[in-house]
């Protein structure tokens, strides 16, 4: 019993409550705990997985990225259409990899350098990077020439298709690279206190760089498995990816004041999403209702933890 | 005489920290009773009950023989009490009248009546002669100039208990004469004054009575301090006698370290230059807003230059920001911790080893154990008082968050210079000594040492070598042992005549 | 004066309205006006757009408007602006519902669409000698479009009649209209009902549609196992078309943005310049495309 | 020569390179400068400019609201539904601001008293509200019965149009609010140093319920005139409209972090996001590069902003 308590209420408790929500939608929603609805489960949280793997860095480090989904649809575009023009699947990869770097960089860039508050920098990519998609593609979906494309997303190793390994190998790195390396740790330092981190001689310029650039790399994985899972380059993709992602990771316990996230929060947080939704698909829940349910859920997770750590006494 | 404000049985915990335990005493009216012990003994935690900011987990609270039982600040204002808190507490983009009359505004119908605000706040201000403009915006006054304007909270209200946490800790003694003044005045008026403070001589000075705390109980009640001598109360707050606390000896410095030429920045306006040699302990004083801080920061590269040049070991080098300071084997341990040191939400490790990690993360990949191994024996070397490393540092004491940022420099490897601005800010005495110490041992292994204080009698006690700025400029020079307090001062003080 | 005309959309970046306005630019270039093309996404940005093309000096404005039941308001703002109003792909209702028949609309019902699409659902059930009861349908939907709803209810409407089973059809709600959302509201239908073997799909737009059939792939269905069938014709659906192999994408109502665009343009230009006032409602009406027809029907159409 | 540096480079030097570059634009932009095309523009940011005024108090206390667009399209449901149905235009008007000061002060009192994160407390009630208006419609747009209702908006005393008043007359008000009421002090205090305000006795939860249920107010105000304007009630109205009146507010240079905050730049921001589609639907720029265009003015904005403050060697 004192033992539950202390896991309940402990570092770990809103994946020990999370665990605990997962058990009762299993024993009651049917067909939820299938292979199948499992796998479906996770491929449709692959985007968001990956993307929040680097807005937590962006979160922890006080920052902010409004330009992820346009950056996941230009990157799919990007990747599309080199590789139907050069016939090559790989150069393609290439160059959407190459791409959402560059916008990356870009933002991190004007955030870190011209000191350009990063709502606004974000936000202002977040247009000119749609806007190209659109005006490279007219606005048109593009179709994938070669077959291999596709097979990116439909091959599945272990049973397992390659997206959703994707999503864990980036939980796994982020994971590690947030709680184990001098990078990470500048990064929940900067968040905690930028003018602190600066004076004890972290270069924060360049690490806000870093994971900005970062942010635009992983946009890119996540666009070129889009896109492969689609078979096509849709330039209106991913809209509104910004605030699911955001979400997930505060939920996850990420802090938008800085300093503080945890990989594991995430990926709880990725997962009450994508679970909320599949659920109430499988319950039949109708179009409308789901807007309320959803809103509900959100509300109750956060209540639950905030009862949890205020249960520990921490102030709030 | 009466007890007006009375503890009883007071006790509380944080996770892993009984901060107090059973706590009783009481003061009555008219008195100003200092409050002493250690870093961590429970001092801060006392007056953030008496402030309605903290419950106390057991215990009764008397204001007047009428209890209490504070849930808000609210309350605790509404009973009579004003705390100046050990952290500074301003708003930095409203103005000082602002700040000092927030929560309690003149206002008609919820419109501020600015007219009465400003004269009001002036009239306070001119009357504990504290040189601020009411009109002026926090976020442009010196640190220094900020903490005046916090102690001038104590003024402000018309309160029958007033708690002061530390309100010199960056003050020297001709601003502290301010608040002395002002305390005195408080006193006459009946009030009830708690005082805490590291500086024993303002102990003396200024105190009818005392408390002495350890590891959150009382150890010593003195209701008055005739006859008392300092060694008794450090005795009584550190559990052991310290003989001399300045500990100074003799070195003998080698070649010039450090040399600055030409050194200007946005507020150094005249050109500066000095030297420091290798083993030698620079002091620099100076009144609040001198500049000292400013020099220090320009220095480091934290603040952009405008001209000047710096060598060390006679080799120029360029320094932009501190990470390149820090390389070329120049620190500095700022003044202002809350805002400049701390990394909030990190733990007291990570504190620490933010710097020095680099030179044991192959990769950019932590060791972790040796992180942690170093952490401990930091903690344990400058006694920080904390349950672990793990512990996040904004639940540390002052004193204890001090030691830790002084640690995070002292782990670095490679100091050719190491600046320290107000390195003792709300450090005991116990824990002061300590840090002299390893302060000569840096001196001892030929680092440059510039150690800024407000504190006239530290910085006699400690250097080699005192230099005073004044209006932004370095006006005198003094060599040990031709320290002369009288000498310094007048060399600190703004020459008005010549103005 | 010169002639300048509006041309205002609900949906800027899409494909169809890209067309749209492609075509009337031809009408602009032949006749020798200015055509002024604005997105407006919802009421407001309709309402600017109208006062901005009056402060322009624009004489006329074709408007697919983001909700029907603008129209009142709609009209008004024209009136007070001096521009002639004409509607294009959907039609102008007042409070009541009642369509206002006094501006001239170019349009195809959103009803009318859907059941084109249950007609050729229901063909192609029949051609492959499906049994009714064995296959279920998945309705990718997005409710708080009412085009979207009309399409998707007469596309049901056509099923029932022709006995499809209607305890098979499932709701795969889209959170947003892209094909992404749309394929993972389809998968979940798909692994809860993994009994049935057979599928057809539809839903507001090609798409949509197209993540259904997606998320067939996924679910390891064959293509010969799935009818899916989008509405519009646009390059998402072609390129399925051109893919190497069949897939469960069937076939697509193209509907002619030629017409839409080009002929209402005109008819305005007509309008303004010579006070001939166009038709009050002209339908147009879509033809189902599929892998072996689109070449023609879009042909046919006046596309390529 | 030396006033106008100091002009430009002081407190209101926002406003002033706004001035300029609207001066240019009249110049260059035919058309513009008309009285009809004034109005027109001014009523296209009615909406955005009503809700910055008290999005202005919420970011100037370090919070955040992501409800407001759903709270607009509610707020203007109910005042068509109700009036509707009773066939009372005052009540529908009553009914609406009812609901809206409901659902901000629910905001307030989740964030306020359970403490809850601001961005998923009103992304939450975003959902729930924006359903509530769906359900309550079944999707679709409400019609409205009373003519008295459309001319709500169509009256114009002095030629000026009753929704253009209304927001000149918010500016106006929170202007004062802000500047020279406790309750605007208090606001900054708060955002500014929450510890401090809440030590010196200031009621901060009291003050954050207030700021969102006025929040709350004013979008039942911006979607009672929003409806009058479209003649009809619509729940999908107002989407992204946060997104939009936040960058508004920064763009007038409202800091993210709290305690920086002023009317004339919250003004300037949401004219400058007005006036930038304005001109460009005047000068027929194409849909996607419009997309563009507005990222890089957003952009230049803040950089002209950025690069005056910084010429005044204020820390940034
Ligand atoms: N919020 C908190 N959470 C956890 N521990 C706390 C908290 N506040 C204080 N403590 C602990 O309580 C003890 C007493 O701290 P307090 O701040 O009262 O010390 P102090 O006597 O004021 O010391 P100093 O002279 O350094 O200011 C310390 O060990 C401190 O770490
Ligand atoms: N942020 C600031 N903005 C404007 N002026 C400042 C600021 N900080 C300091 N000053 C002014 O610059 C001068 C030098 O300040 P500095 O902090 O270097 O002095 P100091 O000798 O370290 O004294 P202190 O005890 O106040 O820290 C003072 O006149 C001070 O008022
Ligand atoms: O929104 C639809 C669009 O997708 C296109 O299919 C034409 O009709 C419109 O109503
Ligand atoms: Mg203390
Ligand atoms: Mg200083």
């Amino acid at each position: 019993m004192d033992r539950l308590k202390r896991a309940v209420l402990g570092e770990q408790g809103l994946v020990i409550l999370f665990l605990l929500a997962l058990g009762i939608v299993c024993l009651t929603v049917p067909s939820f705990m299938t292979q199948r609805n499992i796998l479906g489960l996770l491929q449709s949280v692959v985007t968001i997985g990956i993307v929040a793997c680097t807005m937590m860095l962006c979160l922890a480090s006080r920052d902010f990225d409004l330009s992820v989904g346009s950056t996941v649809a230009f990157a799919g575009m990007v990747a599309v259409m080199v590789s139907n023009s050069t016939e090559n699947l790989f150069l393609g990869i290439l160059a959407a990899l190459a791409a959402g770097v560059v916008v990356g960089a870009i933002n991190g860039v004007v955030i870190a350098k011209l000191r350009i508050n990063a709502l606004i920098t974000t936000l202002a990519t977040m247009q000119i990077v749609r806007g190209s998609a659109l005006i490279a593609s007219d606005g048109r979906a593009v179709g994938v020439d070669d077959e291999a494309y596709f097979n990116i997303a439909l091959t599945a190793p272990l049973g397992i298709p390659v997206p959703v390994l994707v999503m864990v190998l980036c939980f796994g790195l982020f994971g590690f690279v947030l709680n184990r390396t001098v990078f990470g740790r500048n990064t929940l330092a900067i968040g905690g206190n930028p003018d602190a981190s600066r004076l004890a001689g972290v270069n924060v310029g360049t690490i806000r760089i870093w994971i900005f650039t970062l942010q635009g790399l992983l946009c890119a994985v996540a666009g070129i498995l889009l896109s492969s899972r689609i078979t096509s380059g849709q330039p209106n993709a991913a809209q509104g990816l910004e605030l699911s992602v955001i979400s997930a990771c505060v939920l996850g316990g990420v802090s938008l004041a800085g300093g503080r996230a945890a990989i594991s929060g995430v990926l709880v947080g990725v997962l009450i999403m994508g679970i909320a939704e599949n659920v109430m698909n499988l319950m039949n829940i109708q179009a409308f209702y789901q807007y309320v349910v959803r809103g509900v859920i959100l509300l109750l997770a956060v209540l639950l933890d905030n009862l949890r750590t205020r249960a520990t006494g921490r102030r709030l | 005489m009466a007890p007006f404000l009375e503890f009883t049985n007071i006790t509380k915990s944080f996770p892993g920290v009984r901060a107090l335990k059973e706590l009783s005493f009481s003061v009555p009216s008219g008195r100003v009773i200092g409050l002493l012990g250690e870093n961590g003994a429970g001092k801060s935690t006392l007056i953030k009950i008496l402030g309605g900011d903290y419950t106390p987990d057991t215990g009764e609270l008397r204001i007047g023989g009428k209890a209490h039982r504070f849930s808000s600040t609210r309350d605790s204002i509404a009973a009579g009490v004003t705390v100046v808190h050990q952290e500074l507490q301003l708003v930095p983009e409203l103005t000082v009248a602002e700040n000092l009359m927030l929560g309690r505004f003149p206002s008609r119908f919820g419109v501020v009546r600015y007219g009465e605000l400003f004269a009001k706040v002036g009239a306070v201000l001119r009357e504990a002669g504290i040189e601020v403009d009411p009109r002026a915006k926090v976020a442009d006054l010196s640190l220094g100039t900020r903490q005046m304007v916090e102690i001038a909270k104590a003024a402000i209200f018309d309160a029958s208990v007033i708690a002061l946490d530390e309100p010199t800790s960056s003050l020297s003694a001709h601003e502290s004469e301010v608040l002395f003044r002002l305390v005195n005045r408080l006193r006459a008026a009946g009030k009830v004054i708690l005082y805490v403070s590291h500086r024993l001589d303002e102990i003396f000075r200024l105190c009818d009575g005392c408390v002495v705390l350890r590891d959150g109980r009382l150890v010593a009640q003195h209701d008055t301090l005739e006859g008392l001598t300092r060694e008794t109360l450090v005795r009584e707050m550190v559990g052991r006698e310290i003989q001399d606390i300045w500990g100074w000896r003799p070195r003998t410095p080698g070649a010039v370290r450090l040399s600055v030429s030409g050194l200007e920045g946005s507020r150094l306006t005249a050109p500066t230059g000095f030297e420091v040699r290798a083993g030698e302990i620079l002091g620099l004083f100076g009144l609040v807003g001198a500049g000292r801080s400013e020099l220090a920061r320009l220095l480091y590269g934290a603040d952009p230059r405008a001209a000047g040049e710096v060598r060390i070991d006679g080799v120029p080098v360029r320094i932009h920001h501190p990470r390149q300071a820090v390389r070329a084997g120049l620190v500095l341990c700022p003044e202002d911790r809350k805002a400049d040191g701390i990394l909030q939400g990190q733990s007291v490790e990570a504190n620490i080893a933010i710097s020095s990690r680099r030179h044991f993360s192959p990769f950019g990949i932590l060791n972790t154990r040796r992180e942690g191994e170093m952490a401990d024996r930091f903690i344990q070397r400058l006694g920080v008082r904390t349950p672990s490393r793990e512990q996040a540092i904004e639940n540390l004491s002052g004193g204890n968050q001090q030691k830790v940022i002084l640690s995070r420099w002292l782990s670095e490897q490679g100091i050719k210079v190491f600046i320290v601005d107000e390195p003792t800010r709300g450090i005991d005495v116990g824990a002061k000594s300590e840090i002299y110490e390893v302060l000569y041992g840096l001196a001892e292994q030929g680092i440059a040492l510039i150690v800024i204080s407000s504190e006239l009698p530290e910085v006699m006690g400690i250097s080699d070598r005192i230099a005073v700025m004044c209006g932004g400029r370095i006006a005198a020079e003094f060599q040990r042992p031709g320290f002369s307090e009288e000498k310094i001062l007048a060399a600190a003080l703004p020459d008005r005549t010549a103005a | 004066a010169d002639v300048k005309i509006g041309f205002v959309v609900k949906q800027p970046e899409e494909p169809w309205f890209q067309d749209e306005w492609k075509f009337a630019d031809v009408a602009a270039k032949e006749k020798g006006f200015t055509l002024v093309k604005i997105g407006a996404e919802d009421g407001e940005k309709a309402l600017s757009a109208i006062d901005n093309l009056g402060a322009q000096g624009a004489q006329g404005v074709i408007i697919c408007t983001p909700d029907v039941k603008l129209g009142p308001g709609l009209v008004a703002r024209a009136t007070s602006n001096q521009l002639k109003l004409m509607t294009v792909d959907d039609r102008l209702v007042n409070s009541k519902g009642k369509p206002l028949e006094n501006v001239p609309h170019m349009g195809i019902s959103a009803t009318k669409i859907g059941e084109a699409v249950g007609q050729a659902i229901v063909e192609q059930i029949k051609a492959r000698g499906w049994n009714m009861k064995d296959v279920g349908a998945i309705r990718v939907s997005y409710d708080q479009l009412p085009t979207a709803k009309d399409r998707v209810e007469g596309a049901i409407a056509v099923l029932k009649q022709n006995g499809f089973v209607a305890s098979n059809i499932f709701d795969a709600p889209q959170s947003k209209t892209d094909t992404e959302a749309a394929l993972n509201a389809a998968s979940v239908v798909l692994n809860k009902n993994a009994g049935l073997k057979k599928w057809v799909a539809f839903g507001l737009n090609d798409e949509a549609v197209l993540g259904a059939v997606r998320a067939s792939e996924a679910a390891g269905l064959k293509a010969a196992d799935m009818v899916a069938v989008g509405i519009g014709g646009s390059d998402s659906a072609i390129n399925e078309f051109k893919k190497p192999s069949p897939t469960g994408f069937y076939g697509s109502i193209i509907i002619s943005p030629k017409r839409h665009g080009y002929e209402t343009a005109l008819n305005m230009y007509n309008w303004v310049t010579t006070n001939k006032e166009p038709e009050k409602l002209i339908l147009t009406s879509g033809k189902l495309a599929t892998r072996e027809s689109y070449q023609a029907v879009r042909k046919e159409l006046g596309l390529q």
